[in-house]
């Protein structure tokens, strides 16, 4: 569908600039390419290959191995209901079979109105709150039947807009590293000696 | 019937080794090399250790797991992959313990859980590694009893290949080769787990020249060539080993038949040359020879029209006018045919006294360049530098791009490349620089001047990769700096990359030019009537000389012409006499390489109809011509030929022409280089470039139904902002023209064409760049203007 | 003994002594003689090689998928058989392939019966018909369409065959002398995968109790 | 949304009467922010290290003996120094790709103190002479990246990352890097593969260490985040002081995330070493013992991929050098635990799913094993076993852990230990932590298995070969 803007060329060429090698940069790349359209587009990851040096396959490869991938229009809301153990000790098994009848669609699917897509997950690293689901990658912990209800009616009212961006959006803060303070990057095949701290004296 | 990867034996003997280490494998104690392999020094012992996704010729990735063995480790015996650990001093190895066995059984087992058990339908059942070695290294019985895993059945990579994802298990071999080895890495893993799988980009083809190879190394059906698909089953296979004719690298092959019709060509691993690797044209171009449209007996041309007869009554005819043509014979061609058929058409000119021969067509080099000091391919991929003159060796000797890529990727060798545009190398170039058509010596001349070339030049061996690059230029331009780097360099070596199949044997067997009468010569002195008899022997002219016009005069003015080939071309279609010749995979013979290696081509099926080996032609005409040379066999012709080459004669009997070859090198004058002038051109002009790409209307490509359709057609190429200047778009037609034509083409804009060159592929489905090609200018200038 | 003496001995042969061959029941001899009490065959042994037959399935589809293990198998080397891609649209067996080319020349074939053991889908079978004769080479050699049985998955009679009411019955018995992985003692089920896109075979005889007593 | 635990900014966590290195700021609202994290003693660990050269920086880590957090415990002074002799550049990559089931200890040091973590990145950059930094979070950790993100912005505008840092001679760049969810990228080779641009798979085994050749095929150093965050600690108190706390073997505090059916699931900071594994489920500064009414049936003492322990071995401090022996290992610091009401075959195979869909597919046994392992699991959870699949799934086990596979003691069943570790046909943990609940809940909890497999009957037998 289509490629990355020129405002999104500009920030990936921010960083790729940040790597030693240009590859480096395929992943989060690709962020942007989902932040963008919301999922991961051909020509995006064509696109994507142009700017760091590989082949469409090879970014393909790259992309279809990571979970948080999509390579088809999602939800605006991506909820990954947690199934690993500590949540399914806690009975992640119940909430799943409720939210399913709640959202009318089975894990994997989205609602009629292209709002909340369902997933199931694997372990979102916040055991101790189980059950515990992610909205677009945002934790709801310990949640039950009543909770869930209630942050699908706040999404579905937009009541939860400024706290959650849309599906693709995972941090909302970027790293910047300012001109005239990066150390910059150090490539195998520029550097061949070691650095300059490493005199056997005090840095300060 | 496997002949996938060479056999620990054909490997040649490790010499005495200073870093040799000593190993106990399975109690015997072995030498090996330090830092080898424990699987590849097993393999040379004879100790097979079963394996899938190891191959000697890529690096090693350890996934299949099935090649574990036991090493003697400080806290005892130490399950290891035998395909990622070095050998080590006083290492003891076992590969036939019972833990060992419980492994690779369990590997086989789990191997084959989710593997379809669709033997009787795949083409790789019969010879396939997973079947072998779930026999001989497997459990016997599966207890996998779930559902297995399923994707959509065979779906087309490309024209030529097709993936049964179901089948794969994920060795890595062909995603591997397309990355490290061919470096087109256009498949590649997706997804992950027990999902994961080799695809292609969404609607991106495999379109490698090399994809072949992915089909041969594929342990499993996974992979599957679409022109030997369903034709036969390994057992019905016969098969012998050859030489590859399809360009001059010479790749050694084995050429199989089923039921005396040629199915399949497998690479073969023969270590100076091609590892074991082919181009896809070499390999599938097997389909020609199959071809409903070969000439199966022999023409002559009666009241206007080319009628079957005899063989007697078509050799009498041309028998009767090469006595009436007096010395006025020419012989156009032999490149294609063996060297025993050079040597007999060499004779028979000779013998009417003809001075009239080439076996190039006006498209390479003067064959004087075989007179420079002679560079092999292990020497070229082993020296400090290559500079390469030469045309995209990726589009014309793909497997010699394969080499000099691995050269210059794991071994340390930098390459210059002095070239029109960016080719397959220019990724891996050291140095890559631009060069008009014309201004190739003093493009090497600015290089020389640049210290950190010099310096380079002066490191180390440095051979010169030479050939013709464009057809649209003087082959004088390339002479001229092939000389001016051999003045700065004089150790240099050169390594010519003249095309066709067997020139170099054709050239150093007799049918090289006499000084002025090169083809070109010789269809001019045609064109003007005085030639008899032009022979074409395999040889196109109306196809193959850049310059179109000189070629129609040539044939239309020749007196009485005979062309011998296999196929009805466009020359043979003006012929008074056509006979039909024997194709590869039809006739013994031998056959000699770029680096003038001489090896042996088999005769696997019987010749198409009443067709012949062109040696036989010459033996006949020569009898008839009274003569007689007192040749009746293959032999008797080696036999004289052993005594005109001596060095010929000395390779062809050795045991080795059957193996990797012998290197003969033919010794021939030096040219004498003169540079002719480039004329100055006005700003709207493009400096034309006419090169080849691996697929064209040549007819081993256009008579295989599988990759007839590859060619990629006629078009001009030019520079994104030489488009906008002529203001076409990507795609559009654009009329160019100069003083001697004009044509309509499609134009491609394409940031690896510099300013100012517009490229033209040549012999391309579409409009005939040919017709503003000249013979005499020195390089072309084009207009290019929208339409 | 000369010209003539070659011809003595056929002669005798029609004599009253020396016979070597005894009439079997269902020969012309009989049908000429207009008995018809005696113009019949007598009951075959289950497990006679006859000429072959090519299976189809209920559907329609063929059977033979072209794998050419029965020729490769076949020790007088009489099978001959190419494969190729089903179409997709109208495919002639399941599956990617099925077979193009199928020959059988049974001036070679010793009925030995390895093509029907090696057949991973059952699609040659021996029928019981063994009474057919040519006057020419070429119809010895059945081409695919001679072999092949009909829709109604029986066999073509072929105008030099012997064939008679009932006989088309015992065409697909298919008899197997070995087990499954070539052991003799093989107590498993057969489960044969699916995947093909064939059929799953029956049980081999009597399986089907023995599985039913164990469980 | 919800905050679950005592700590009102760091759900979860509870903070206890005990020493605390790491997480001394969670308590305070704002311990994310520069300004807090400077008034809080923030960077003066940085300062004492700069001020000394970078040998003796590295030697003092060195004798604290910080054990790496990540699950192996390898020592990270020693792991600093298995670099190769003049090879450079070397780099810095920082594992917070933490996805073990159990563990989060590292999604709260990063969201609620980053400025530790990049001070800690910081000194093993000035230590151990490693020219850039990676800092590698998790793909699905929003607000960690959020505040990582925000904190290395303020503090190269503070000077205190980038060239020539607080004025020294010292100068790296910490670059921000996030996954995008595969558990094996936390693996240390397929995290270097992963930060390549490639997918996350293993490299092979050796070189053993990326130390010698990891990213770029340059010597780098694959640090967790808790045990960089230990690093300013460290420098300002000393490595005497560090050692003081826990045991000799297992100098310092570590994180602790306990959850299942306990009271209190919370992540707690507990001295290395001597607390056992009773304190910390039944004691009162812990979890405070299992839901109303219900008693112990098993726990996970070290993340999703350790075999499992009984309440036989509650008394075992949490110790390397003591739960090895006993049949398991600590892992990545996360105790799971089951109560009666617990459905074992069940529990496994969440645990069994979870390996094999993360499996990354690069090698034979855990690809295909793993999810054989899974489907049989799941056959028998639904009721369509039989007592064949038992023994399957250890023979499937077999092939992916050859020879005995580690397992704890239990008195009721009279077993004793396996002792860790385990044989692995695999290229890494992932294939092995598939098999371990399987062969845990089967060994020590048979009997729950039989009761769930219906008929018993042979297994059909499919042959394999050509035409079968």
């Amino acid at each position: 569908m289509a490629r990355l803007t020129e405002e999104n060329v500009r920030l990936a060429q921010e960083i790729i600039s940040r790597y030693p090698k240009a590859r480096s940069a395929t992943i989060p790349l690709l962020h942007l390419a989902q932040e963008q359209d919301g999922y991961v587009t051909d020509d995006a990851m064509a696109h994507i290959a142009e700017l760091v040096g590989a082949s469409p396959a090879e970014v393909y490869g790259t992309a279809s191995f990571y979970e948080m991938f999509k390579f088809h229009p999602v939800g605006r809301y991506v909820i990954n209901i947690c199934g690993t153990m500590s949540c399914a000790l806690m009975g992640a098994e119940d909430l799943m079979h409720h939210a399913e009848e709640k959202l009318g669609v089975r894990m994997g699917g989205t609602t009629d109105d292209g709002l909340i897509t369902l997933e199931r997950a694997e372990c979102q690293a916040a055991c101790t709150e189980a059950p515990c689901l992610q909205t677009n990658y945002r934790y709801s912990f310990r949640v039950t039947p009543e909770s869930f209800d209630a942050l699908v009616d706040d999404l579905r009212a937009g009541r939860l807009a400024d706290e959650i961006p849309p599906h693709g959006v995972v941090a909302r803060v970027r790293q910047h590293i300012p001109a005239d303070r990066g150390a910059g990057v150090h490539a195998p095949e520029d550097v061949k000696s070691a650095p300059a701290w490493l005199d056997g004296k005090a840095a300060l | 019937m496997s002949t996938t990867e060479t056999d620990a034996g054909e490997m040649p003997e490790v010499p005495a080794d200073p870093n040799a280490v000593s190993i106990s494998i399975n109690g015997r104690t072995v030498q090996a090399r330090k830092g080898e392999l424990i699987i590849a020094a097993a393999d040379r012992e004879g100790e097979y250790i079963p394996r899938f996704c190891y191959h000697p010729r890529m690096s090693p990735v350890g996934m299949c797991r099935q090649c574990m063995v036991e090493v003697e480790g400080p806290r005892g015996p130490m399950m290891v992959v035998s395909c990622m650990t070095p050998v080590a001093d006083g290492q003891v190895v076992r590969t036939e313990t019972e833990q060992v066995k419980r492994a690779q059984e369990g590997m086989i087992e789990l191997l084959l859980a989710n593997h379809p058990l669709d033997c009787p339908v795949c083409d790789k059942g019969g010879e396939c590694p997973l079947q072998d070695q779930a026999f001989s290294h497997g459990p016997g019985e599966s207890r996998f009893v779930e559902e297995k895993r399923h994707y959509e059945k065979p779906i087309p990579i490309s024209d030529l290949v097709f993936l049964d994802r179901e089948r794969c298990i994920l060795c890595d071999r062909c995603t591997r080769f397309a990355r490290e080895v061919a470096g087109d890495p256009l498949i590649s893993f997706t997804q992950r787990g027990n999902n994961t799988q080799v695809m292609t980009f969404p609607d991106e083809p495999f379109a490698s020249y090399f994809s072949g190879n992915t089909v041969q190394i594929c342990p499993v059906g996974a992979l599957t060539a679409q022109p030997y698909r369903f034709k036969a089953r390994p057992w019905d296979l016969e098969q012998r080993e050859s030489t590859c004719t399809t360009c001059s690298v010479g790749c050694r092959t084995v050429v199989q038949s089923s039921r005396d019709e040629l199915v399949r060509y497998q690479g073969v691993d023969s270590d100076p040359v091609n590892w074991g690797w082919m181009c896809d044209r070499g390999r599938f171009n097997f389909q020609s020879v199959n071809s409903e449209d070969r000439l199966d007996t022999p023409l002559v041309r009666q009241s206007g029209q080319l009628a079957a007869t005899s063989w007697s009554a078509a050799l009498d005819a041309v028998a009767r006018e090469m006595r009436s043509a007096g010395g006025a014979v020419a012989v156009l061609g032999g490149a294609r045919g063996t060297n025993e058929d050079a040597f007999m058409w060499g004779l028979l000119a000779d013998a009417v006294g003809s001075n009239m021969r080439d076996a190039q067509l006006d498209d390479g080099l003067p064959a004087a360049v075989l007179g420079l000091p002679q560079a092999t391919i292990d020497s070229a991929c082993s020296a400090g530098t290559v500079v390469l003159l030469a045309p995209d060796l990726k589009e014309e000797l793909p497997v010699l791009h394969i080499r000099l890529r691995d050269a210059a990727t794991k071994r340390g060798l930098r390459i210059i490349e002095v070239s029109s545009h960016d080719t397959g190398l220019t990724a891996h170039a050291w140095r890559s620089v631009r060069c008009e058509p014309g201004a190739q010596a003093d493009t090497v001349r600015a290089l020389l001047a640049d210290p950190a070339v010099s310096s380079q030049l002066a490191s180390g061996d440095v051979v010169v990769v030479a050939g013709r690059a464009n057809l649209a230029e003087s082959a004088e331009h390339t002479v001229a700096a092939i000389d001016a780097l051999l003045a700065a360099v004089p150790a240099a070596t050169v390594l010519p990359v003249l095309r066709r199949g067997n020139v170099r044997g054709a050239l150093g067997l007799g049918l090289a030019p006499s000084a002025g009468n090169d083809a070109a010569a010789i269809l001019e002195s045609a064109a003007n009537g005085r030639v008899g008899c032009l022979v074409l022997l395999g040889a196109d002219p109306l196809s193959d000389v850049a310059d179109a016009d000189l070629a129609r005069r040539g044939i239309a003015g020749a007196r009485f012409v005979v062309a011998i080939d296999t196929f009805m071309t466009q020359s043979a279609t003006h012929a008074d006499v056509v006979l039909p010749a024997a194709a590869y995979g039809e006739k013994d013979g031998t056959t000699t390489n770029l680096e003038g290696r001489v090896s042996n081509v088999v005769q696997k099926i019987t010749p198409r109809g009443t067709s012949r080996a062109d040696w036989m032609v010459a033996a006949e005409l020569l009898h008839m011509l009274g003569k007689d040379a007192g040749v009746a066999t293959l032999a008797d012709v080696q036999k004289l030929m052993a005594t005109r080459y001596p060095a010929f004669g000395a390779a062809v009997s050795s045991a080795e022409v059957r193996r990797n070859g012998v290197v003969v090198t033919a010794p021939a004058a030096r040219p004498a280089a003169s540079a002719p002038a480039v004329a100055p051109r006005s700003s709207y002009d493009f400096r034309l470039v006419v090169s080849r790409k691996l697929y064209d209307k040549a007819l081993g490509t256009a008579k295989s139904p599988s990759m007839a359709n590859l060619a990629p057609g006629a078009a001009v190429i030019v520079n994104p902002l030489d488009a906008e200047r002529v203001g076409a778009r990507d795609g559009a037609g654009v009329r160019v023209s100069n003083a001697h034509s004009s044509l309509v083409l499609p134009l491609v804009a394409s940031a690896s064409v510099p300013r100012g060159t517009a490229i033209v592929p040549f012999n391309q489905p579409g409009a005939d760049i040919r017709e503003l090609v000249r013979r005499g200018d020195s390089v072309t200038d084009v207009r290019i203007e929208s339409i | 003994m000369g010209y003539f003496g070659g011809f003595l001995v056929t002669l005798r042969q029609h004599g009253y002594k020396n016979k070597v061959t005894t009439e079997y029941s269902g020969g012309r001899v009989f049908r000429r003689k207009n008995r018809d009490d005696k113009d019949q065959k007598i009951d075959k042994p289950e497990r006679l090689h006859g000429r072959h037959v090519l299976n189809r399935y209920e559907d329609g589809m063929e059977k033979c998928i072209g794998c050419e293990l029965c020729a490769g198998v076949c020790p007088a080397k009489c099978i001959y058989v190419r494969g190729r891609d089903n179409d997709p649209d109208n495919p002639t067996s399941p599956g990617e392939r099925f077979g193009f080319v199928y020959e059988i020349n049974y001036l070679r074939c010793i009925h030995c019966d390895m093509c029907v053991e090696a057949c991973p889908t059952e699609a040659i079978t021996e029928t019981k018909l063994f009474e057919f004769s040519f006057t020419n080479r070429k119809d010895a050699i059945y081409t695919k369409d001679e072999l092949l049985v009909g829709d109604d998955g029986k066999p073509r009679h072929l105008p030099w065959e012997d064939w008679r009411e009932g006989e088309d019955e015992h065409t697909s018995g298919w008899m197997r002398a070995t087990a499954p992985s070539g052991d003799a003692t093989f107590e498993g089920t057969v489960s044969w995968s699916g995947e093909l896109g064939y059929g799953v075979r029956a049980p081999e005889p009597d399986q089907d109790s023995r599985d039913l007593e164990d469980n | 949304m919800s905050a679950g635990g005592t700590n009102a900014f760091a759900p979860g966590f509870y903070e206890g009467n005990r020493p605390r290195i790491v997480t001394s700021r969670f308590g305070m609202e704002d311990s994310h922010s520069l300004g807090r994290y400077v008034a809080t003693g923030g960077y003066d660990g940085l300062r004492r290290a700069l001020a000394r050269p970078a040998q003796e920086v590295h030697e003092e880590v060195r004798s604290a003996t910080v054990l790496g957090r990540g699950g192996a415990g390898f020592p990270a002074g020693t792991k600093w120094g298995l670099t190769p002799q003049d090879v450079w550049p070397r780099y810095l990559v920082v594992n917070g790709d933490e996805s073990e089931p159990g563990t989060y200890k590292d999604r709260l040091l990063m969201e609620r103190d980053p400025h530790q973590l990049i001070e800690g990145c910081l000194i093993a950059c000035y230590a151990a002479g490693l020219s850039q930094c990676f800092l590698y979070i998790r793909g699905e950790m929003a607000l960690a990246q959020e505040r990582v993100a925000t904190a290395l912005n303020e503090a190269y505008a503070a000077g205190y990352v980038g060239r020539n840092i607080l004025g020294s001679s010292f100068s790296v760049d910490i670059v921000l890097h996030w996954g995008a969810g595969a558990y094996v990228v936390g693996e240390e080779t397929a995290l270097i593969e992963s930060l390549e641009g490639n997918r996350g798979m293993p490299r092979l085994k050796p070189p053993y260490f990326p130390a010698a050749i990891g990213l770029y095929g340059q010597p780098t150093i694959v640090n967790n985040v808790e045990t960089l965050s230990n690093l300013p600690w460290l420098m300002v108190n000393g490595a005497a002081a560090y050692t003081a706390i826990g045991t000799p073997t297992s100098p310092g505090t570590r994180m602790v995330a306990v959850s299942g059916h306990v009271r209190r699931p919370g992540v707690y900071e507990i001295v290395n070493g001597t607390t056992t594994f009773r304190d910390l489920l039944f004691g009162e500064g812990f979890c405070g013992g299992m839901r109303e009414g219900r008693s112990l049936k098993a726990f996970v003492p070290g993340g999703g991929s350790a075999p499992w322990f009984l309440p036989d071995q509650l008394d075992l401090p949490f110790e390397a050098s003591q739960v090895g022996p006993a049949g398991s290992m600590l892992g990545s610091g996360a105790v799971m635990v089951m109560d009666d009401t617990t459905d074992i075959p069940k529990a496994a195979l969440t645990l069994t799913r979870f390996y094999a869909h993360e499996s990354c597919g690069k090698c034979t046994p855990c690809r295909e094993g793993g999810t054989w392992l899974e489907r049989i699991l799941s056959r028998i959870v639904d009721g369509k076993g039989t007592d064949a699949d038992l023994d399957q799934l250890l023979e499937v086990g077999q092939s992916i852990c050859p020879g005995a596979f580690p397992h704890a003691s239990s008195e009721r069943l009279g077993i004793s230990a396996v002792p860790f570790p385990y044989r692995m046909n695999t290229i890494c943990f992932v294939g092995p932590s598939a098999y371990a609940p399987v062969h845990s809940a089967l060994t020590l909890f048979r009997e729950e298995f039989e009761a769930r497999v219906t008929k018993r009957v042979h297994i059909p037998v499919t042959a394999v070969g050509a035409s079968r």
